[in-house]
C-alpha cells in the first residue's frame, strides 16, 4: 500500500522539479497537467473506503479542470500572447533547483513537527504536500510571467489538493467540489485577466506592472 | 429567510446581466439592496433558525456583520445609481494621464454588485468552516470585475494583484481547514467528522494541540491577506485607490469585515481549545504591525485615496488588537467595527465626489475643496474626525474601550505603541485632508467654475453614513450594546 | 444645576440657530450674539450662588453610552472657573460681534457662531462633567470648535498651519489624558468621578506619581506648559481677536482646571509634586515672558504672556501643594488663593489686551508692533484700556494682577521664614517672580510704548479710526473688571476657601481662617493704593495749579537740535528696545539677528532686526515630525509595487510563524 | 503715639532732597572743587516750580502723568518705609511687596512718559531702564527674603525692630551679603556710579537722565523731588540694617538712624568718587552678581 501510493508521491517530488527547472512554458503547462492526473490516481488510492461515486466524481472533476481545462486556457493565454519562454526569471533555473532542495527539506522538517492523524498514511504524504504548496509559492515569487504565476498558484492548489485527499478523509463532498469551483472561477479570472494584460501591455511580464507604489 | 437573504440577490444579480434598459437595472439594484437591508433589520426582533444542519446559522457576531454589510450596500447603491448616471454622461478620462478609457458594461457592474452582496451575506451566515472559505473565495471573483470598472491599465494591475495576493492568500485558508479537519479527526474515541463550527467548539478539548495551532496559522495568514493585515495587506491600496469609490467603500466597510469575522471563527475555536493567549498574542502582534505599517504609509500620503486604504489596514489592525487583548476591549473591536465601516465608507464616497470635480487622486490637486465643493469638502472634514477618533463620534468610543482594555491587561507598552501609532497616523491624515479642504483654490477652478452643484445623489449618503457614526457616540441603543456584547463574548471578551 | 443646563443648552441652541440663519450676517450674529450673552448671564447664577454659599449641586442620570453617564456637578472649584468662561467669554463674544462685521463677505460668519457658542458650551461642561466619558467629550469638543475657530481664516496658508499645529499639540495632550482617565477608572471601577479611588496610593503598579505626571503632560499641553506650549504661539495670532481673548483668557484655564480637578483624585501629594509644580512655573513664566520681549507681533506676543501668566499661577497651585506636603496651612491657603485668583484675574486683563490688539489690527491693518505708534491719539478708548490691562498683565499696583502676584509672594515669603521648609523652591518662586514681574514690565512698556506712544512708525498707523462702541465698551467692562477685582478684593480672596476646601479636602472653616488676614493685609494695600490715587489728583492738582499761570508751549520732541523734526522712523524700534534683553537671555532664545551696519561716510541704509523663532517647536517637535518623515519615507520601499515579492511577505510570513510555533 | 507715625515721613519729605546735597558736596570734596551749595536740590526746585513748561506736540497725556506718578509713588514708598524702630502707618505681612512694586509703577510710567516722546534717546534711555531694573528687582525681593528669614518677620516695621547687634553676631555674614547686595541695588535704582553718573552731559552714555529729556518746570521738579525720596528710602531700608540701634531712648534712636543716613550720603558721595562707571554691557553682570549673593545670603541665614 504505502510503497504504490509512495511511488506517486515521488512522481509528483519529481514533477515539482521539472517545474523548476524548466523555462519552457508550454512544458511546464504540460507538467502541471501530469500532476493533475498524478493527484487524480492519488486520489483513487487514498479514498478506499467512500463511496464509490462520491470518489469518482471527485476523480472526474479533477482531471477534467486541472488535467485539461486549466492547463489549454494557459496553451491559449501563451499562444495568444506568443510567450513561450520565462527569459529571465528572478530566480535562476540552477538557483531554483537548490532553492527547492531547501524547501523539500524544510518541508520535512515542518512533517516530522505535525503528528500524522493515523498510522496508515504514507509518512510522505505531508512533506510532499507542503512541498508541493511551496513550489506553487515559490513559482509565484520567482517568475516574471502571468502565466506563470497562474502555473504556481495550480501547482499550490495541487499541493493543498495532496494534502487534502491524503490527511482529511471524512470532508464532504459538497465543500470539496465548492472548493474546486471555486478554483476553477479563479483561474478563470486570472485567464480573463491575462487576456486583458497582453492586450493592454503587450506582454505578460508582470514585473512592468508595478506601477501602483508608493 | 435567511435562504431568501441569500438567493435575492444572486437572482436579482442573475437578471441584472441581461436587463437591457438602464433605469430598470438601476431600479432592481436598488430595490434589491433596500429589501435586503429590510429583511436584515427584522433579524434584529427576530432571529432566523439554523438551517442545513446548522450550516447556515445567525449569531451575535453574524449578525452585526450582516448588517453592517447590508447598511452599507444600501447606501452604497444610493451612491452607486448617482455615480452610474454621472459615469454615463463623463464618459471616463484617466485621472493621472488625461487618456480616455472605457468603462466595462454597467449591467455586468450591477450584475457583480449583487452577486458580491450575496456572497458577503453568506459568510456572515456560514457555520461551516468549508462554506465559510468557500463564500469568502467567492466575494475575491465577485468583487474583481468591480475593481476593473475602469479599463484602464492601472486598475487592471490593480485587479490582478488583488487577485492573485487574495488567491494565494485564501488557498493557504484552505490549507488552514485541512489542518483543523485533520486536527479534529485525531480524536480517538469520537472522530469530529464534520468542520461544523458548532461541533468544532464543543469538541475542541479533543483537537490536536500542533494541527490546531497550524490550522490556526493558516487561517490567520489566508485571511489575514484578505482583511490587510500588514504585512499581507499589499493588494488593498492598490485596489482600493483603483477601483471606483462606491465599490473601495463596500471593499473597505464590508469585505474586510468579512475576512475579519473568518479569523474570528478561527479564534473561536482557539478560545474553546484553551488556546486563547496563542491566538490572541498573535492577534495584538498583527493589530500593532498593522498599525504602524499604515502609520508610515498614511504620513506624506500623496495618493488620498491610497491615504483612505492604509487607513482601513489601520483600522483592521484596531480590530485585530482589540480581539487579541480580550476582556473588555473586544466589545470595543466589535463596536469599532461598524464605527469603522461606516465612516470609512462615508471618506470613501466623499473622496469619490472630490475625485469627480477635481479630476486627480493626487492630494496636491485637490485645492480649496472648501471653496468648491462647500458639502462634500465640510463631510470630508468631518469624516477625518470620525475615522481619527475624536468624540462625540462613535469611534472614540471604540477607541477609547479598546485603549481601556490594553490598560486594563496591564499591557502598557501595546497601550503607548497604540496611542502612539493613533497620534502619527492623526498627523498625518489631517494634515493631508485639512489641506485639500482647506487651502486656496487652484486658480484653473476657482475662477472658472466657483461653486460647484453637488447632486443629492452624491451628498445623502455619505451625510447618512456620518450621522449613523456621530449618533453611534452620543447614543448607543440598547439592542446594539446587547448584540454587541453578545458578539463579544463568542470571541472571547468578557462583560 | 438645571440652569446652567439649560444655559450649555441655550448656548448649543444659538449656535445652530446662528449658523442656520447663516444667508444673513446681521441675523446670525445677533442670534448669536445674544443667545451667547444670555445663557452665560443665565449660567452665572448659579456658579455665584455656589460660590459663595460653598455649596455642591449635582445631576445625574443615564446616558447611554459604554462607561458613560452624564454625571455634572457644580462645587465650588467648578463654580470658580465658570466665572470667566461664563462672564469674561460673553463679554468677548460682544466684542466679537461687531469685530467680525468686517469678514462678512469673505467668510460664512454662521459657522464663526456655532464654533464659539459651542467652545464656550463646551467649556462649560468640562469644568462641571464628573464623568471621564463625558468630560473628554467636552474636552475634545472644546478642542474641535477652537481648533475651527482658529482657522477661520482658513485660506490663509500661515492661519491653516497654526491650526493644524494646535490641533496636533492638543491631540497629543488629550492622549495622555485619555490613560489618565482610564487609569482612574480602572482603580475605582467606574468613569464616573466619584468612584475614582487613587487616593490610597497606587493601583496594581501604577503610582499616583505616574498620574501626577500624566495629568501635568496632558493638562499642561492645553494650559501652555513650557515645552508644551508650542501651539500657543501659533495659534493665538490666527484666530479672530475675540477667540483669541476667549481662548488665551480662558480656554487654557481648563487646563489648569484639570491639573486641580486631577489632584482631588490622587490622595496627599508627596513633595516633590510641589517641586514640579513650582519648577515647571518657573520655567513657563521666565521663559514665556523672555519669548514674548523678543517677539514683534503683538498676538504672538500676547500669547506668549500666557504661557508666563500660567506659570505664575503654576507657581501659586506648587506653593499651595508644597503647603499640603509639609502641612504649612497658610503657605496652602495662600498659594492657593494667589493662584486661583491670578486664574480670573489673568482671564480679564488677557482677554482686554487681546481685544486691544483686535481693535489694533481692526484699524490698521496690522500687528506687527514695528509699524505703529502714536495711536493714543487717535484710538484713546482702546489705548486706555491697553494700558490698563499691560499695568495689570505687569503686576503693578493698584491693578488686579499685583493682587493674586502679591498673594503667591506672601506664600512663598511664608513659608521661606519657616525652618522645616525645603528653600529652594520658594527662593525659586520669589526670584522668578520678581523676575517675570520685571520682564513683564519691560515688556509691555515696549508693547504699549511702541505701539501707542511716539509716532506712527508706517502708513498702516498713520491713519487709524477709534473703533466702534460695542468694541469699545467691551473692553470697558473687562478694564472695569480688573478695578473691580481689586476693590472687592478682600471679599474675594475670603470665597476663594470653598474652592480651595475642593481641592485640598481641608475644612473651609479653617481655611477662610487661614485667609482672614490676608484679607486684612488687602484691606490695608486698598487704603494704600486709594491713598495713592488720592495723591495723584492732589499732585496732578498741584501741577494744574503751578502752570495756571505760566507759559505753556508746544514744540518738537528733543533731537540735539537738528532742524528738521524727526519722523516716525527715526524712533526706537520693538526690536532694539527688547535687544539688550534678547541679548542677555540669547541662551535660552536663540534670537537671530539681522544686522546691515552704516558703512562709510555718508551712509545709505542700515538696518536691524531681530527674530526669535521658538527652539522648543523647532528642536523638539520639529525634529520629531521631520524625524518621523524621515523614517516613514525610508520604510516606503515595502511597498513598491512588485506583487511577486507581495507573495513573498506572505510566504515568509507563514513559514516564520510556522516555525515559530511549531518548531 | 500716633504722633510718632508721622515723624519719619515729614523729615523725610523735608530732607531728602538734602541727600543729593551731601553727595554732590563729598564728591567736589574728592575733586578738589567747591561744589555747588548743600542745598542746592531745594534751589533748584524752587526755581522749577516757577517755570512754565514745554511740551512736544508727539506727547500726549501720559507724558504729563509720568512725573507724577513717580513722584506719587515715591511718596508712599517713603510712607512705608519704617526709619529704625519708628512705625509706619501702614504695616502688614508684604509690605515691602508693596513697596517694592510701588517704585516699579513709578519707574513704569516714567518710561512710558520717555516712549510717549518718541525720541530715539529716551526710548534707549527707557530700554535701558528697564532691563537693569528687571535684574535689581529679584535681588532686592531675595534680599529681602533673607532678612524675613533671618527675623522671621514679615513687615518692614518688625524687620527693622528685629535686625539688632545680636542678630548681627548670630547671622552677621549672612547680613553682610545682603547689605552689599541692597548696596548694588541702591546704586542702580537710584542711579548712581558705577551705574549711571548723573552728571553726565552726552545722552548716548545716560540711563535715567535721558528718559527725562524733555520733561521741564514743574514737572522736572517732581521727578527731581521723587528720585530724592526713592534715594532717601532706599538709604533708610540700608541704614535699618546697619545701624541696628534699639536703646529705650526711642529720640535717640531717630537720631542716631537720621545721622546714619545723612553719613550713607557721605559714603555713596566716596564711592562715587572713587570708583570708574562701569560699561554698560558690564551692568547686568554686576547685578546678576549680587543677585547670587542674595541667594547665598538667603542659603546662609539658617536661623
Amino acid at each position: 500500500m504505502h510503497s504504490r501510493i509512495d511511488i506517486i508521491f515521488t512522481l509528483i517530488i519529481l514533477a515539482n522539479l521539472l517545474l523548476l527547472s524548466s523555462s519552457r512554458l508550454g512544458t511546464c503547462i504540460n507538467v502541471a497537467a501530469i500532476q493533475g492526473l498524478l493527484l487524480a490516481v492519488l486520489t483513487l488510492a487514498t479514498r478506499t473506503d467512500e463511496p464509490l461515486i462520491q470518489t469518482s466524481i471527485l476523480i472526474l472533476s479533477t482531471i477534467v479542470l486541472k488535467s485539461i481545462v486549466f492547463p489549454q486556457l494557459l496553451q491559449r493565454a501563451i499562444r495568444d500572447s506568443e510567450t513561450r519562454r520565462e527569459m529571465r526569471p528572478y530566480v535562476g533555473y540552477a538557483q531554483s533547483i537548490v532553492v527547492g532542495m531547501v524547501v523539500l527539506a524544510l518541508s520535512l522538517w515542518l512533517g516530522s513537527k505535525l503528528p500524522l492523524p493515523n498510522p496508515t498514511i504514507s509518512p510522505l504524504a505531508l512533506p510532499v504536500a507542503l512541498f508541493t504548496i511551496l513550489v506553487g509559492l515559490f513559482l509565484i515569487v520567482s517568475r516574471r510571467k502571468a502565466v506563470s504565476q497562474v502555473l504556481g498558484y495550480l501547482v499550490m492548489e495541487n499541493g493543498i489538493y495532496v494534502f487534502g485527499v491524503t490527511m482529511v478523509h471524512e470532508s464532504t463532498l459538497f465543500v470539496e467540489l465548492g472548493v474546486l469551483l471555486d478554483v476553477f472561477v479563479g483561474v478563470f479570472i486570472m485567464g480573463i485577466m491575462i487576456f486583458h494584460i497582453s492586450r493592454e501591455f503587450d506582454h505578460l511580464d508582470v514585473d512592468r506592472l508595478s506601477t501602483l507604489k508608493d | 429567510m435567511i435562504l431568501v437573504l441569500l438567493l435575492m440577490p444572486i437572482l436579482a444579480g442573475m437578471v441584472a446581466f441581461f436587463i437591457k434598459s438602464d433605469k430598470i437595472r438601476r431600479g432592481l439594484l436598488l430595490t434589491t439592496a433596500f429589501l435586503h437591508l429590510g429583511l436584515t433589520t427584522t433579524f434584529w426582533s427576530h432571529r432566523p433558525g439554523p438551517l442545513f444542519d446548522n450550516w447556515l446559522s445567525l449569531d451575535a457576531p453574524g449578525l452585526l456583520f450582516l448588517s453592517i454589510t447590508s447598511f452599507l450596500f444600501g447606501v452604497a447603491a444610493v451612491y452607486g445609481v448617482g455615480y452610474l448616471i454621472r459615469e454615463e454622461s463623463t464618459p471616463g478620462a484617466h485621472s493621472d494621464e488625461g487618456s480616455f478609457f472605457p468603462n466595462t458594461a454597467e449591467s455586468v457592474f450591477t450584475g457583480c454588485l449583487l452577486i458580491f452582496l450575496a456572497t458577503m451575506t453568506l459568510v456572515p451566515m456560514s457555520q461551516h468552516l468549508g462554506l465559510l472559505w468557500v463564500a469568502i473565495e467567492s466575494t475575491t471573483l465577485a468583487s474583481a470585475p468591480l475593481i476593473y470598472f475602469h479599463r484602464h491599465h492601472q486598475s487592471l494591475e490593480a485587479t490582478w494583484k488583488y487577485l492573485l495576493i487574495c488567491s494565494v492568500g485564501i488557498a493557504l485558508a484552505l490549507l488552514g481547514n485541512f489542518c483543523i479537519a485533520v486536527a479534529a479527526s485525531h480524536n480517538a474515541d469520537q472522530p469530529t467528522t464534520s468542520l461544523l463550527l458548532s461541533s468544532l467548539v464543543t469538541q475542541a478539548k479533543h483537537l490536536e494541540i500542533p494541527w490546531l495551532k497550524a490550522g490556526f496559522l493558516c487561517l490567520l495568514v489566508g485571511y489575514g491577506t484578505k482583511m490587510g493585515l500588514a504585512p499581507l495587506h499589499t493588494w488593498l491600496p492598490d485596489a482600493h485607490s483603483e477601483s471606483p469609490s462606491v465599490v473601495s467603500a463596500l471593499l473597505s466597510g464590508a469585505l474586510l469585515n468579512c475576512a475579519f469575522l473568518a479569523i474570528l471563527r478561527a479564534q473561536q475555536i482557539c478560545l474553546a481549545a484553551g488556546l486563547a493567549d496563542f491566538g490572541r498574542n498573535l492577534l495584538i502582534g498583527f493589530g500593532l504591525i498593522s498599525m504602524v505599517c499604515a502609520a508610515v504609509f498614511i504620513l506624506e500620503q500623496a495618493d488620498y485615496k491610497r491615504m483612505l486604504a492604509y487607513s482601513s489596514v489601520e483600522h483592521m489592525g484596531i480590530l485585530s488588537l482589540g480581539v487579541g487583548l480580550g476582556g473588555g476591549a473586544v466589545f470595543g473591536s466589535m463596536f469599532h467595527a461598524i464605527n469603522h465601516s461606516a465612516s470609512k465608507a462615508m471618506l470613501f464616497l466623499v473622496a469619490g465626489n472630490l475625485l469627480t470635480v477635481f479630476k486627480s487622486k493626487s492630494v496636491n490637486d485637490v485645492r480649496g475643496a472648501l471653496r468648491v465643493v462647500p458639502v462634500s469638502a465640510a463631510l470630508w472634514v468631518v469624516g477625518l474626525f470620525a475615522i481619527t477618533g475624536f468624540p462625540p463620534f462613535g469611534t472614540f468610543l471604540s477607541e477609547f474601550i479598546i485603549l481601556k482594555g490594553a490598560l486594563a491587561e496591564g499591557r502598557y507598552g501595546v497601550a503607548v505603541i497604540y496611542l502612539a501609532t493613533l497620534a502619527v497616523i492623526f498627523a498625518g491624515m489631517s494634515s493631508i485632508m485639512l489641506k485639500m479642504a482647506q487651502s486656496n483654490t487652484a486658480p484653473v477652478l476657482g475662477s472658472a467654475h466657483g461653486v460647484q452643484r453637488e447632486s443629492f445623489w452624491s451628498i445623502a449618503p455619505p451625510a447618512v453614513l456620518g450621522m449613523v457614526v456621530l449618533l453611534l457616540g452620543v447614543h448607543l441603543p440598547t439592542a446594539i450594546d446587547q448584540v454587541l456584547h453578545e458578539a463579544a463574548m463568542t470571541v472571547g471578551g468578557s462583560s | 444645576m438645571l440652569t446652567l443646563l439649560f444655559a450649555i443648552g441655550l448656548l448649543v441652541f444659538s449656535g445652530i440657530a446662528a449658523l442656520f440663519a447663516g444667508r444673513s450676517p446681521l441675523i446670525s450674529t445677533v442670534i448669536g450674539v445674544s443667545g451667547a450673552l444670555v445663557s452665560c448671564v443665565v449660567g452665572l447664577v448659579p456658579a455665584i450662588r455656589v460660590l459663595s454659599l460653598g455649596t455642591v449641586e449635582s445631576f445625574r442620570t443615564v446616558w447611554q453610552v459604554p462607561g458613560g453617564s452624564f454625571y455634572v456637578e457644580l462645587d465650588a472649584l467648578s463654580a470658580l472657573f465658570l466665572i470667566p468662561i461664563l462672564g469674561v467669554s460673553a463679554i468677548c463674544v460682544l466684542y466679537g460681534g461687531q469685530y467680525l462685521q468686517v469678514y462678512k463677505n469673505e467668510n460664512k460668519l454662521g459657522w464663526a457662531w456655532l464654533w464659539v457658542n459651542l467652545l464656550i458650551a463646551s467649556m462649560v461642561l468640562v469644568v462641571v462633567a464628573r464623568n471621564a466619558i463625558l468630560f473628554l467629550v467636552a474636552w475634545e469638543i472644546m478642542s474641535l470648535s477652537s481648533y475651527f475657530l482658529v482657522t477661520f481664516q482658513y485660506y490663509r496658508k500661515g492661519v491653516r498651519e497654526a491650526g493644524w499645529t494646535y490641533l496636533i499639540a492638543t491631540q497629543l495632550g488629550t492622549a495622555f489624558l485619555l490613560v489618565l482617565f482610564i487609569l482612574l477608572g480602572e482603580s475605582g471601577g467606574s468613569l464616573d468621578f466619584d468612584h475614582f479611588m487613587f487616593t490610597h496610593g497606587s493601583w496594581s503598579g501604577i503610582s499616583a506619581n505616574v498620574l501626577f505626571v500624566l495629568a501635568i503632560i496632558g493638562f499642561g499641553t492645553k494650559a501652555g506648559f513650557v515645552p508644551f506650549h508650542v501651539w500657543l504661539p501659533e495659534a493665538h495670532p490666527a484666530a479672530p481677536s475675540h477667540v483669541s481673548a476667549i481662548m488665551s483668557g480662558v480656554m487654557i484655564k481648563t487646563g489648569i482646571y484639570g491639573l486641580l480637578r486631577t489632584l482631588t483624585f490622587l490622595g496627599s501629594p508627596p513633595e516633590w509634586w510641589g517641586w514640579l509644580l513650582i519648577g515647571i512655573g518657573m520655567t513657563s513664566g521666565v521663559l514665556g515672558v523672555l519669548y514674548a520681549i523678543a517677539q514683534h507681533d503683538l498676538k504672538r506676543l500676547l500669547a506668549y504672556h500666557s504661557v508666563e501668566n500660567i506659570g505664575i499661577i503654576t507657581l501659586g497651585i506648587g506653593i499651595g501643594v508644597l503647603g499640603i506636603s509639609i502641612q504649612s496651612p497658610q503657605m496652602i491657603a495662600l498659594g492657593f488663593a494667589g493662584g486661583l485668583l491670578h486664574v480670573i484675574n489673568h482671564a480679564f486683563f488677557k482677554s482686554l489686551l487681546f481685544l486691544g490688539a483686535g481693535s489694533i489690527i481692526h484699524a490698521t491693518g496690522t500687528a506687527e508692533v514695528d509699524r505703529l505708534g502714536g495711536l493714543l491719539k487717535r484710538m484713546p478708548w482702546t489705548g486706555v484700556t491697553f494700558l490698563i490691562g499691560a499695568v495689570a498683565i505687569s503686576g503693578l499696583p493698584p491693578l488686579n494682577g499685583f493682587i493674586s502676584e502679591f498673594l503667591i509672594y506672601v506664600g512663598a515669603f511664608t513659608g521661606a521664614i519657616q525652618k522645616t521648609t525645603p528653600l529652594a523652591p520658594l527662593i525659586g518662586v520669589i526670584a522668578s517672580l520678581a523676575l517675570i514681574g520685571g520682564l513683564a514690565a519691560a515688556c509691555f512698556a515696549k508693547a504699549f510704548g511702541i505701539s501707542f506712544l511716539g509716532e506712527a512708525r508706517s502708513q498702516h498707523a498713520a491713519n487709524p479710526h477709534e473703533v466702534g462702541w460695542i468694541m469699545r465698551s467691551s473692553m470697558l467692562l473687562l478694564a472695569a473688571g480688573c478695578l473691580l477685582i481689586v476693590i472687592f478684593s478682600p471679599r474675594l480672596i475670603g470665597m476663594m476657601s470653598s474652592p480651595i476646601a475642593v481641592i485640598t479636602g481641608l475644612p473651609t472653616t479653617s481655611l477662610l481662617m487661614e485667609l482672614q488676614p490676608a484679607s486684612d493685609w488687602l484691606w490695608t494695600i486698598l487704603q494704600v493704593v486709594s491713598i495713592f490715587l488720592g495723591l495723584l489728583g492732589i499732585l496732578a492738582t498741584i501741577r494744574y495749579l503751578l502752570l495756571r499761570r505760566k507759559q505753556v508751549e508746544l514744540n518738537v520732541t528733543w533731537d540735539c537740535g537738528y532742524v528738521q523734526p524727526s519722523s516716525g522712523r527715526m524712533q526706537y524700534t520693538a526690536s532694539s528696545f527688547a535687544q539688550p534683553i534678547t541679548d542677555l537671555s540669547r541662551l535660552f532664545l536663540g534670537t537671530s539677528k539681522t544686522f546691515i551696519p552704516p558703512q562709510g561716510y555718508f551712509p545709505e541704509a542700515s538696518s536691524f532686526h531681530t527674530d526669535t523663532p521658538d527652539w522648543y517647536r523647532r528642536h523638539i517637535y520639529g525634529y520629531l515630525f521631520s524625524g518621523l518623515c524621515w523614517l516613514s519615507s525610508k520604510l516606503r520601499w515595502f511597498q513598491h509595487g512588485r506583487v511577486h515579492l507581495y507573495i513573498l511577505y506572505i510566504a515568509v510570513t507563514l513559514l516564520l510563524l510556522l516555525i515559530w510555533n511549531l518548531g | 503715639m500716633s504722633i510718632w507715625l508721622l515723624v519719619h515721613p515729614t523729615l523725610a519729605f523735608l530732607a531728602a532732597p538734602l541727600l543729593p546735597g551731601i553727595i554732590n558736596r563729598t564728591k567736589a570734596y574728592f575733586a578738589g572743587r567747591d561744589g555747588q551749595p548743600l542745598l542746592q536740590t531745594y534751589f533748584d526746585l524752587a526755581k522749577l516750580f516757577r517755570k512754565g513748561a514745554v511740551y512736544s506736540r508727539t506727547t500726549t497725556w501720559l507724558f504729563r502723568a509720568g512725573p507724577i506718578l513717580s513722584l506719587g509713588a515715591a511718596l508712599m514708598a517713603v510712607v512705608l518705609m519704617p526709619l529704625g524702630e519708628l512705625p509706619t502707618v501702614w504695616s502688614f505681612q508684604g509690605d515691602f511687596i508693596l513697596l517694592v512694586y510701588l517704585l516699579a509703577v513709578g519707574r513704569f510710567f516714567t518710561v512710558m512718559a520717555a516712549l510717549d516722546t518718541g525720541s530715539s534717546f529716551e526710548g534707549m534711555g527707557a530700554s535701558r531702564e528697564m532691563q537693569f531694573s528687571m535684574l535689581a528687582e529679584p535681588v532686592l525681593l531675595v534680599g529681602l527674603a533673607a532678612l524675613a528669614r533671618g527675623t522671621g518677620c514679615l513687615t518692614l516695621s518688625d524687620i527693622a525692630a528685629n535686625i539688632s547687634w545680636q542678630a548681627w553676631s548670630q547671622y552677621g555674614e549672612g547680613l553682610i551679603l545682603i547689605v552689599v547686595a541692597l548696596m548694588a541695588v541702591f546704586l542702580v535704582e537710584n542711579a548712581r556710579i558705577p551705574i549711571d553718573d548723573p552728571n553726565t552731559h552726552l545722552e548716548l552714555t545716560m540711563i535715567h537722565e535721558v528718559m527725562v529729556l524733555d520733561h521741564g518746570g514743574p514737572d522736572l521738579a517732581y521727578i527731581l523731588y521723587g528720585s530724592a525720596l526713592k534715594l532717601w528710602t532706599l538709604s533708610v531700608l540700608l541704614v535699618n540694617i546697619m545701624i541696628p540701634i534699639h536703646t529705650d531712648l526711642l529720640l535717640l534712636n531717630v537720631v542716631v538712624s537720621l545721622l546714619g543716613v545723612l553719613c550713607w550720603a557721605v559714603v555713596v558721595g566716596v564711592i562715587e568718587s572713587t570708583m570708574a562707571r562701569l560699561a554698560l554691557i558690564r551692568i547686568p553682570q554686576f547685578l546678576v552678581g549680587a543677585g547670587a549673593l542674595s541667594v547665598l545670603a538667603l542659603i546662609l541665614i539658617k536661623k
